[in-house]
Formats: structure tokens, C-alpha cells, sequence
């Protein structure tokens, strides 16, 4: 007999599904299996290249590497697996959880101290799976007087463009999620986009100091894109495209670095700003506004935007090492293996599985992309490294300081850049048809 | 049905319908029921638990002298980030613990429970010096209240006045274990 | 508040008018939670990035210790004195054993005098430490705040050895100081104060060279050398303004006639001018420590006994000595009683809090905690 | 305890070591003022004694002819037998340099009420920010902890005390404190 709770609570109904569930798998279980297998004893198989098939001949063609080692290597071949895993979410992840640890750590070395040393038994190495956690089961408190829509999706917009961000990055040959011949075009659109989240975020929380910081924000990033897309003109006028993987392809023999160091020298210092990194941290400058436009937010949406701002650290990482350190390109470093790539070979099954033959799908991944891979994680922790380091070194920078820096010489500078870029374009030394 | 419940419990003998509700109605579900949930629950309960105990974030509300010591807690040589407390952390939202450092005055009172009030749950307590847990030096003082019990439930209280920062260092350890032990809300 | 506006508010405390409130200006409270605010509220009115108006409202750590001192004798005041400021307690019981001695007639012996200029000085080096780690860590310097931070744990260790506690040593008592230092205590001082001093020169490349701190502190809030008289600031800030006064060069208590030290005197009035005359002092400090350690003679009493619950006379004392913030001064009013009848601190960060509002209105909010903490100023000690 | 003459500190036989200056100092107040009553002259401290309706003239003078610039400290001392409440303002110099050891106390009294009504009762003083400005924040410390309530001074608000605070004033002696 059932009874209808007097109360009723989401929790019993979660809790009743569950269980119907569970009972059904027992159920299914302990009786569908014998079942089955009684039915397969009744049933002939068939014959395939003259071998009779029997269950376990199924369920071992299936876990065979031979089998298998193929269906992973389309696997990864899909959009899914691009955006999920390798070049898109989960390695831009992996990347900005190793640099929160990183950042920790080496702040602590600059300062004289440990760091996170005890969580997690080896050099405090768990500590940011702890702060997740923790932040994941923290209650998310909401301002009476918020915009509650807007409020809720600041976090999820935030995380969601530097996502976005990270597609557009590639990091081996083909190897990038969205490969689109605007890329660049494409990566200060969504760019532009930063600014609009964070005035959301000040605006909808209808609090002062996020207020004062969202201003700030806007004012920091869009008078620091100027400078940063002037700074890459250079590079578009050599290159004439404005494909990453084009530009990379690019520097095969000389990174752009050498011929444009103060391009690259403006485009980092308006990384810094963009990131809102010491010494360019005034959104969330403590001193002054408590945490500027994070002021608010609380529990997983603090940790969503924290998330998205690693993201995206590693996003304008990985973006200056594909225009001016030639991204994926480097001298070979892994050691190549001459295995020829095997697939259309017939299904081998169980006697001969012991045999050691060319296993087919190996190589799963090719010897370039790996080397590539190499090259690209160097050289973009490289950059994070740089990135980083200011925080221990400088105070942070007053508004209107860091305006006039921005209007009034790196603007002037990315200029220079562009000069530079003209000159060599037109003495015919690179660029299209050029001599190098 | 409900109807046969009510007028069951109003006999007197007890009959199985008294104990009949809506999580035993299907004993075997009941049963295997509560076992999965345990068995979810408690594993994700630890890991709740051990995110929290490692990430204690203070709330950066200085209430008396005692700060002082909170400060040198936090400095090289006694690095309160080793158990993964961040010093001087921006916003109270973000937070998790109050460490009441020292005398709480008239006029903090109310603005300390504010702050209790405003931060998000789970939060904790650390009493911090003997002013905070009973006054301490300041017992008969016009302005200031014996000790933060009435406004602030505490967690663990840290002897001292002011206390050295492996006293405070030792509080945080011990709201650690308390946190351990805690049920998972 | 009364509607009137004097004068005289326009040149000397712009900060005490009413301003008329309109839609642009907004209201900020920095604290009494605030990342930037220590143990205080200042109510803030901005129109867009500029402060027009300021109020500081401290009192959050008033704990009536003038009060509770009428109710103490002279011997029980002295733990609970120097609870405002515990990270430079020896310099705040001076003043007090200087004016008790004076109301009791006590002479302190030679080696009790060398002694308390050790652990002012080294209470100095404390508390400027702690008070530098502050500002660097306001003005998001977050090394800045680490360095000194450990850096303060030499002096703290010394000091331990000296008195047996971390920051509240109750070490001075009127008629000397509380017990002798121990065996082998000159050779560690000289050696930790050596390493103290190189220490204290990396400063100069990580904080005070920095570019960005110049660009930041350099011409803001500007205190010129009328105001900071006319306004009676005191320490590091009058000294900034250009005004040479020293307490331990003026008016020289105890031994510090005897010791070779300079003042430390800038003329900007700036923030940064500021910020970087207590790290100065603290070469100084130094300097005063190995002076007197030579100077000091190798045994004798430390301390005059007293009698218990001494009494006063039927009189008024008021004397000061240079604080880590600046002139500390007691008025004890004593009638005959064996506790003071009135016991006034008038302390230095009081002093300095005046100059807030003259100094904040105008400034942009950038340059707030900048400027705010540049006053030298701890608010446990404002508030008593 | 001797409580007799209450009124005037005992002058002490200080006086004879205090310098030059500190008697050409009290000298020429006394010479000024006729009123004026000068404490005690010990070395490096003065202490003079006005009436509150002369306070601001003398304060004048002072900062202008005697060079005294800034207050280090104003503090109010109850007397509950006199019925007053005096007001010591600690006087010091920056810029004049023989000046800088001198400590220079301006005390003054103003009529106490036993049932106290900070601001609207009697206990009134002239304010001397006018003459030092230095002294605005003790005033205002001064009217929260003795309800002397300064006339001329434009922000006589609370400064310290929490703003709930309905009792007397703290720092007069029928004020007591816990278990006291």
C-alpha cells in the first residue's frame, strides 16, 4: 500500500525514483540474465569468416585493442571529443588548475613562505580540489534587491565566453575546435564581450562597490582593446590572413616576435589589463572597492567566475603564443616511432590476439601533433609564468594611471608597430611574396 | 487511506498500520533504499566535509588588537596558508569563517553579527583572545561586551591575550576536526 | 551638525563642511568591514572617481581605558595600558612610567635606562614592520606585506627574549623595567639587528624604487608645512611635511641625549614621503640599538623597589616621548590617591586622525587607502 | 587622601629649577591678563588657570605673541565636590624652536550639572578650534566623555561612543562602571 506523504518533499520523490530504479536493475538483473542466457542457448549463431560466434567472442571483439584502439581514434576525430577534452575544454581546465596551484605556490616562494602545504598529503597538491568542493556546497546567497535573472547567468556568461575563448585557440596542427578563417576576427569579438559581463555583474547586483568596480572593468577593457587589436595589425599585414593556424603555419622559420617585439610588448601589457591582473586589478582592487564586481557573488558563482578567469588567462596565454611565438612550431623533440598507421585490416580474433602484429589505429595520435603539443605547453607556460609574476612584484596602479598608459602610450606604440610592419611589407623583405 | 491512518492511531492496540508511513510502505524498497542512500550519502559527505576543513576562508573584519597576531598568523614565518586559510580575503561573500580578533565594543556588536548574518552557509566561529571570550582585561568596562556568546555562535575558542599564532594556528586545527565530524548540511 | 560653515573651514577642513547632495554623489562606508579599512568607518562621498566629502567615524575598539585607569592603581594600570597599541607597548607605558617616576620622585638606575631605550627602539622596529606590511598589502603589494611581516619576527624574537612575551610585554614598570636581560643577549641583538638592517635595505628595490608605488603615492595627498603645524599632527607625518621634531631629539628623555641618531625629515609632504619616513627611522632605530648597547653599563639593578600601591602627591603631570607613530603623551592628574584621579593618553594616531578629512577631500578613491594609511595611524589606539 | 583645596593643584617647589624663559613666558600672560592665574611654572611645563569667557583672548595671544601653535591634547577633568568640570588644553610649539621642550596647559572651568543634558544644560565652553584648529577632534572626544558642550564648534557630534549611547557621559565621576 502506498501512502501519500503529508508533506511533501522533493527530496522522498528524488528518493522514490532512485529506488525504483535500483529495483528494477536487481530485478533485471537477477532475472534477465539467466533469462538471456537461456534463450542464447537455443538460439544458432552465425558464422562469420568461417568462425562461429559464440557471446564471448562478441564481448571480446568488442574490448580488443584492435577492436577498440580504432573506434577511440574516431572518437577523437569528433567535434565532441575537440570540445570536451583535447583542445578545447578539459586541457584549458587541466591547464588553469595547474596555474592556480602554480600561482599559489610560487607567490608563496616570492614571499618567503610555503603555501598550501597540508591538503592533500604532498605539497598541499589537492588544495584547489578542496576550495572546489567547498565552493560547490556553499550557498549561493542572492541580494533581495538583485536583478535575479541577470544575476544568476553573469557566472555562467562568464565561464561560458572564456569558453568560448578557448575554442578558438589551436594548439597542434588541426588540432583546434573551431578552425575559422576569421579567428582573429572572431577572438576580438569575444573579447569585446568581457566588459558587457562584468557591467552586468555590478549592475544586476545593485550593490555599490560592484557598481563602481563593473565601471571600472569597462572602462580598463575597452580602452585597453584598442591597443590590443591595434598591436596585432602588424602580424595580419605581414601575414594576410586572419586564420590562427595560418598564422602559425606562418612561423615556420622565424617567430613574429623578432620582428615585432614592441607589438609584443603592448599586447602583453593589455593581456595584464584585460586579465584584471596585478598591477591592472582595480575591478576587484580590496583596498579600495571591497572585491569589485565579484562583491556579490558567492559560493559556486564566485567559483564559476574564478574558473572562467583562468580560462581565460590561458586563452591570452595561448593567443600571444600563436601570433608572436609561433605556437606549435619548434625544432622535434619526440622521438619518432616508425609505425605505419594500420586500419583496414580484417578483425583478428581470439587466437591469434596473442600474435604481436601491427596493432591497428596505432599511432593514435601523429608524431607532430605530439611534438607540437610539447612545444605549445612550453611556450604558453612560458608566457603564464610572466603572467604571474607582477603579482609579487608590483603594488597595483591608480585608474586614471592606468587610462593614461593605455590612451596615451600604448596606442602610440601599437602604432609604431603598425609603421614597422608597413616598412618591412613594402621594402618587400616579408609579408606576401616577400623575400623571407 | 490517510482517513484509515488517523483512525488506526486513535485505537489503542498497535496494529502494523501505525507504523506504516511513506518510506517503510514498500519494505523492501524502503530497505535497499536507505542502503544506496547511504551509501551515496556518506562518501559525499566526507568529501563535502574535507573540501570545507581545507578551505576556511576568513572574513577580513578586524575587531580589536588582536588583528596583530591574526597578521603575523598569516606571515612567513607562520603561514596560515599551509592549512589553506587565505588571509585577507576581499569579500564577505566568499568567506567562511569569522575570526573574532579581540574586544567587541558596543558599537561593533551589531555590526559584527551584520557580518555574520550577510555570509553564506556553512559558516564558523573562532573566538579569538580573551577579550572576545570573556571580556578578558576589558570585564568591567563601560563599552564592551563579555564576550561574543550572546551575538556570534563560536566554533572554538582561542586562550589568550593576545594568543601566539600557534595558539590561533591550533584553533584552526581543531575547528578542522570539528569540522570532520560535523554532518554534512 | 549645525548648518553653520566657518570660515575658516574652507582652508584649514574642507572636510567638516556639508556639501550639498545630489544625485551624483553616492555614499560609500569603507568598514567597518572593509578590506581597506582596518578597525574604523570612513563615510565616504564620491562624485564619480573624486572624494567631496569625508568623515571619520572611529570609536569601534573604544574600550574606556581612561576610565578603567581611574579604578586601577599604579602598578595594576600598566597590563591594561598598553592593550591599545600591543604592538608597540613599550612606547606607550613610557610616558606613563616617565610620569608616574615624576609624580613619585623615583630615580631609574643607569642600566634600567639603556634597557628601555633597547626595547623602545626594538618596539619601534615592531610596530613600523607591521605597520609597512599594512600598507603594501592596501596598496595590493601583496609581498610587501609578507616581507616585513617576517622581518618583524627578528625584533619579536629579541624582544621575547628580553621581556618573555610576543607582543605584550608589560616590560617597563615606573622605576625602572621589569627584569634583566639574559646571558648572551648583546651578541644575538647585534647579529639579528646586522641582518635586520640588510633586510631592510631590499625594501628600497621591491617597494620603495617601485615605478608604480612613486606613480601611485608621489603628489597625493599633499600635507603642506602650514597645515601639518596648524593641524598638530605629529611623527612620521609632521616630519614629512618638513618640520624637524623629534621628541627624542627635543625634549630627550632617559638617555637618548647620550646616543647618536638623526631625525629623518622630508619636505614633499606627500604620500609617499610618508610612507617612507618610518622605514628611515627604522635604519635609525638600529643605529640606536648598537649605540646603546655599547654605551650601556654591563651590570647593575634594573629596577627601584617600590613600595605597595604607591600614592601620588596632590599634583599634575604631563609628559611624551616619541612613539612609533609620534609624540605619546600622559596627563596624569593625581591626587593623592594611589590610582590617578584622570589619566589622559593623548596619542598620536588621535592626533594624526585629524589630518584625515583635510587630506582625503579631493582625492580620488584610488588613492584612499594610499593615503589613509600614510597618516601613520592605528585605530585601536585612536579610540582607546 | 587630602581633598581640601581642590580647587588649584598644589604648586610645587619646582619652580625655583624652571629656566628663564618659562618665567618670561607665565610673566608675560600675567602681565597681559590680569585675571589670569598662573599654576605652577616648573621646567618646561606652564600651567595657567583662566575664566571661560577670557579663554579665547588668551588663546590668541598666545598662538600669536607666545608662538604656541598646535594642541597636543585637551583633556576634561571632572571635580564633582566644586561642581565643574575643567578642560586642560595641552599647548606646544612646532615651529618656534626654543619652544620645543615647553609643554604650555590652558585649563579652564565651566559650571557642572548633576543631572546631565549634553548640549542643553549649562556645561558650555567657547570652542577654541578657531584659534587651533588642531584641537576640533578633542573637543568633540571632550563633549562625548564629559557632555562639555563647545560653543562655536561646528560638528559637536559623537565621535567615539556607539550611537545607541543613552547614559551620562563616561568620564564624569558619578559614572560607574561595572562592579565598581
Amino acid at each position: 500500500m502506498s501512502v501519500i506523504a503529508p508533506k511533501f518533499r522533493l527530496g522522498y520523490l528524488v528518493k522514490g525514483i532512485t529506488d525504483n530504479i535500483f529495483w528494477i536493475i536487481v530485478l533485471l538483473t537477477l532475472i534477465g540474465i539467466p533469462v538471456v542466457q537461456i534463450v542464447l542457448i537455443y538460439i544458432d549463431f552465425p558464422v562469420i569468416d568461417g568462425e562461429i560466434w559464440n557471446p564471448f567472442r562478441v564481448f571480446d571483439a568488442m574490448t580488443h585493442p584492435e577492436r577498440a584502439l580504432p573506434l577511440v581514434k574516431n572518437f577523437m576525430q569528433t567535434d565532441l571529443f575537440k570540445v570536451v577534452a583535447f583542445p578545447g575544454f578539459g586541457f584549458a581546465a587541466l591547464i588553469a588548475a595547474t596555474v592556480i596551484f602554480v600561482e599559489r605556490k610560487m607567490l608563496a616562494k616570492l614571499q618567503l613562505r610555503i603555501g598550501p602545504f597540508y591538503c592533500g598529503k604532498v605539497e598541499g597538491i589537492l588544495q584547489l580540489m578542496a576550495d572546489g568542493l567547498k565552493l560547490i556546497s556553499k550557498e549561493i546567497i542572492i541580494p533581495a534587491k538583485a536583478d535575479k535573472p541577470l544575476f544568476w547567468a553573469v557566472p555562467v556568461l562568464f565561464a561560458a565566453t572564456a569558453g568560448a575563448f578557448v575554442a578558438l585557440i589551436p594548439v597542434a596542427p588541426g588540432w583546434v575546435v573551431a578552425d575559422i578563417d576569421l579567428g582573429l576576427l572572431a577572438v576580438f569579438a569575444v573579447i569585446g564581450f568581457f566588459p558587457i559581463i562584468t557591467v552586468l555583474a555590478g549592475w544586476a547586483s545593485n550593490s555599490k562597490f560592484p557598481f563602481i568596480g563593473g565601471i571600472r572593468a569597462l572602462y580598463q577593457m575597452v580602452s585597453f582593446e584598442i591597443p590590443l587589436i591595434l598591436s596585432l595589425l602588424g602580424i595580419v599585414m605581414l601575414t594576410g590572413t586572419l586564420n590562427l593556424s595560418e598564422i602559425v603555419e606562418s612561423q615556420v622559420n622565424f617567430p613574429w616576435i623578432i620582428f615585432m617585439p614592441i607589438g609584443a610588448i603592448v599586447f602583453f601589457i593589455c593581456i595584464l589589463a584585460e586579465l584584471e591582473r596585478i598591477p591592472f586589478d582595480l575591478p576587484e582592487a580590496e583596498s579600495e572597492i571591497v572585491a569589485g564586481w565579484l562583491t556579490e557573488l558567492s559560493g559556486m558563482m564566485y567559483g564559476l567566475v574564478q574558473l572562467g578567469s583562468y580560462l581565460k588567462l590561458y586563452a591570452f596565454a595561448a593567443l600571444f603564443v600563436v601570433l608572436f611565438l609561433g605556437g606549435w612550431n619548434g625544432p622535434w623533440v619526440y622521438p619518432i616511432e616508425p609505425i605505419a598507421e594500420v586500419i583496414t585490416d580484417g578483425i583478428v580474433i581470439m587466437p591469434d590476439a596473442l600474435v604481436i602484429k601491427d596493432i591497428p589505429g596505432l599511432p593514435l595520435l601523429p608524431q607532430e601533433m605530439i611534438n607540437g603539443t610539447i612545444w605549445f605547453i612550453l611556450k604558453t607556460a612560458a608566457v603564464i609564468f610572466f603572467i604571474l609574476l607582477p603579482r609579487g612584484v608590483f603594488p597595483r596602479v591608480r585608474i586614471d594611471l592606468l587610462l593614461k598608459i593605455g590612451w596615451y602610450k600604448l596606442i602610440v606604440l601599437a602604432f609604431v608597430n603598425i609603421f614597422i610592419a608597413l616598412a618591412l611589407v613594402y621594402s618587400g623583405i616579408i609579408g606576401p611574396g616577400g623575400i623571407l | 487511506m490517510v482517513d484509515d491512518l488517523v483512525i488506526s492511531k486513535q485505537s489503542k492496540g498497535l496494529t502494523i498500520i501505525d507504523q506504516v508511513n511513506s518510506h517503510n510502505a514498500n519494505v523492501f524498497i524502503g530497505k535497499l533504499g536507505d542502503i544506496l542512500f547511504k551509501a551515496v550519502d556518506k562518501p559525499l559527505g566526507m568529501a563535502l566535509n574535507w573540501g570545507r576543513l581545507w578551505s576556511l576562508w576568513p572574513v577580513h573584519i578586524e575587531t580589536a588588537c588582536c588583528s596583530v597576531e591574526f597578521g603575523a598568523a598569516s606571515g612567513p614565518r607562520y603561514d596560515v596558508e599551509r592549512f589553506g586559510i587565505i588571509e585577507a580575503f576581499g569579500s564577505l561573500r566568499q568567506c567562511d569563517l569569522v575570526v573574532v580578533q579581540g574586544t567587541i565594543t558596543r558599537k561593533m556588536a551589531p555590526r559584527l553579527r551584520l557580518v555574520y548574518d550577510q555570509m553564506p552557509e556553512p559558516k564558523y566561529v573562532i573566538a579569538m583572545g580573551a577579550c572576545a571570550i570573556t571580556g578578558g582585561l576589558y570585564f568591567d568596562s563601560y563599552n564592551v561586551l563579555p564576550g561574543i556568546d550572546g551575538i556570534l555562535p563560536v566554533d572554538v575558542y582561542v586562550p589568550g591575550c593576545p594568543p601566539r599564532p600557534e595558539t590561533l594556528i591550533q584553533g584552526c586545527m581543531l575547528l578542522q576536526e570539528k569540522i570532520k565530524r560535523m554532518k554534512p548540511r | 551638525m549645525s548648518n553653520q560653515v566657518h570660515p575658516k573651514d574652507k582652508e584649514i577642513l574642507p572636510g567638516l563642511q556639508i556639501e550639498k547632495v545630489d544625485d551624483r554623489i553616492m555614499t560609500l562606508n569603507v568598514g567597518p568591514q572593509h578590506p581597506g579599512s582596518g578597525h574604523m568607518r570612513i563615510i565616504l562621498k564620491i562624485d564619480g572617481d573624486y572624494i567631496v566629502h569625508t568623515d571619520p567615524d572611529p570609536g569601534y575598539v573604544h574600550r574606556g581605558e581612561e576610565k578603567m585607569a581611574e579604578y586601577r592603581n599604579y602598578i595594576t594600570n600598566i597590563p591594561h595600558l598598553e592593550r591599545p597599541v600591543i604592538h608597540d607597548s613599550c612606547n606607550i607605558l613610557y610616558p606613563y612610567c616617565l610620569g608616574v617616576e615624576e609624580l613619585l620622585g623615583l630615580e631609574v638606575p643607569e642600566r634600567a635606562k639603556y634597557l628601555r631605550v633597547i626595547a623602545a627602539e626594538l618596539n619601534r622596529c615592531v610596530y613600523i614592520e607591521y605597520w609597512l606590511a599594512i600598507y603594501g598589502i592596501f596598496l595590493g603589494h601583496s609581498t610587501m606585506f609578507m616581507w616585513p611581516m617576517g622581518d618583524r619576527e627578528l625584533c619579536i624574537d629579541l624582544l621575547d627574549k628580553m621581556t618573555g612575551a610576543r607582543v605584550t610585554h608589560a616590560y617597563f614598570v615606573p622605576g625602572g623595567v621589569r627584569n634583566d636581560i639574559p646571558p648572551n643577549f648583546e651578541d644575538v641583538c647585534l647579529r639579528q639587528i646586522n641582518y635586520f638592517e640588510k633586510r631592510l635595505k631590499e625594501y628600497a628595490d621591491i617597494f620603495y624604487d617601485n615605478p608604480i608605488l612613486i606613480s601611485r603615492t608621489k603628489d597625493t595627498g599633499i600635507l603642506s608645512r602650514e597645515d601639518a603645524i596648524k593641524l598638530g599632527t605629529t611623527g612620521s607625518v609632521l616630519r614629512a611635511s618638513g618640520v624637524d621634531f623629534d621628541i627624542r631629539k627635543k625634549e630627550p628623555y632617559d638617555v637618548y641625549e647620550e646616543l647618536d641618531f638623526q631625525t629623518n625629515v622630508l619636505k614633499e609632504g606627500d604620500s609617499y614621503a610618508r610612507s617612507k619616513i618610518p622605514w628611515l627611522d627604522m635604519f635609525e632605530s638600529c643605529r640606536i640599538i648598537r649605540d646603546a648597547l655599547k654605551k650601556m653599563p654591563k651590570s647593575g639593578s634594573v629596577r627601584v623597589k617600590l613600595k605597595p600601591k604607591p600614592k601620588g602627591g596632590d599634583t599634575e603631570v604631563y609628559r611624551r616621548v616619541e612613539s612609533g607613530r609620534g609624540s605619546l603623551g600622559m596627563h596624569i592628574v593625581s591626587r593623592g590617591l594611589p590610582q590617578p584621579y584622570r589619566l589622559k593618553i593623548s596619542v598620536p594616531s588621535f592626533r594624526n586622525l585629524i589630518a584625515m578629512p583635510h587630506l582625503l577631500t579631493g582625492e580620488k578613491l584610488g588613492n584612499m587607502p594610499a593615503v589613509y594609511w600614510s597618516l601613520n595611524y592605528w585605530p585601536v589606539e585612536a579610540d582607546r | 587622601m587630602s581633598s581640601t583645596d581642590s580647587t588649584e593643584i598644589a604648586k610645587t617647589d619646582d619652580s625655583s629649577l624652571a629656566s628663564d624663559l618659562d618665567k618670561s613666558l607665565s610673566d608675560s600672560i600675567s602681565k597681559k591678563f590680569s585675571n589670569v592665574e598662573i599654576a605652577y611654572v616648573k621646567p618646561d611645563r606652564i600651567r595657567v588657570n583662566v575664566k571661560k569667557e577670557e579663554i579665547i583672548d588668551v588663546a590668541s595671544f598666545i598662538r600669536d605673541e607666545l608662538n604656541f601653535d598646535h594642541a597636543e591634547s585637551v583633556s576634561g577633568v571632572d571635580y564633582p565636590e566644586d561642581k565643574q568640570i575643567e578642560v586642560v588644553y595641552h599647548l606646544g610649539s612646532y615651529t618656534d624652536a626654543s619652544l620645543d621642550k615647553k609643554i604650555l596647559a590652558l585649563a579652564t572651568r565651566t559650571p557642572r550639572e548633576d543631572n546631565p543634558r549634553p548640549g542643553n544644560d549649562s556645561t558650555k565652553l567657547p570652542s577654541l578650534r578657531d584659534v587651533f584648529p588642531s584641537v576640533s577632534f578633542h573637543e568633540r572626544e571632550c563633549f562625548e566623555m564629559l557632555g562639555v558642550y563647545f560653543v562655536g564648534h561646528p560638528d559637536n557630534r559623537r565621535l567615539l561612543l556607539p550611537e545607541d549611547w543613552a547614559d551620562i557621559p563616561p568620564l564624569r565621576k558619578d559614572f560607574r562602571i561595572k562592579g565598581r
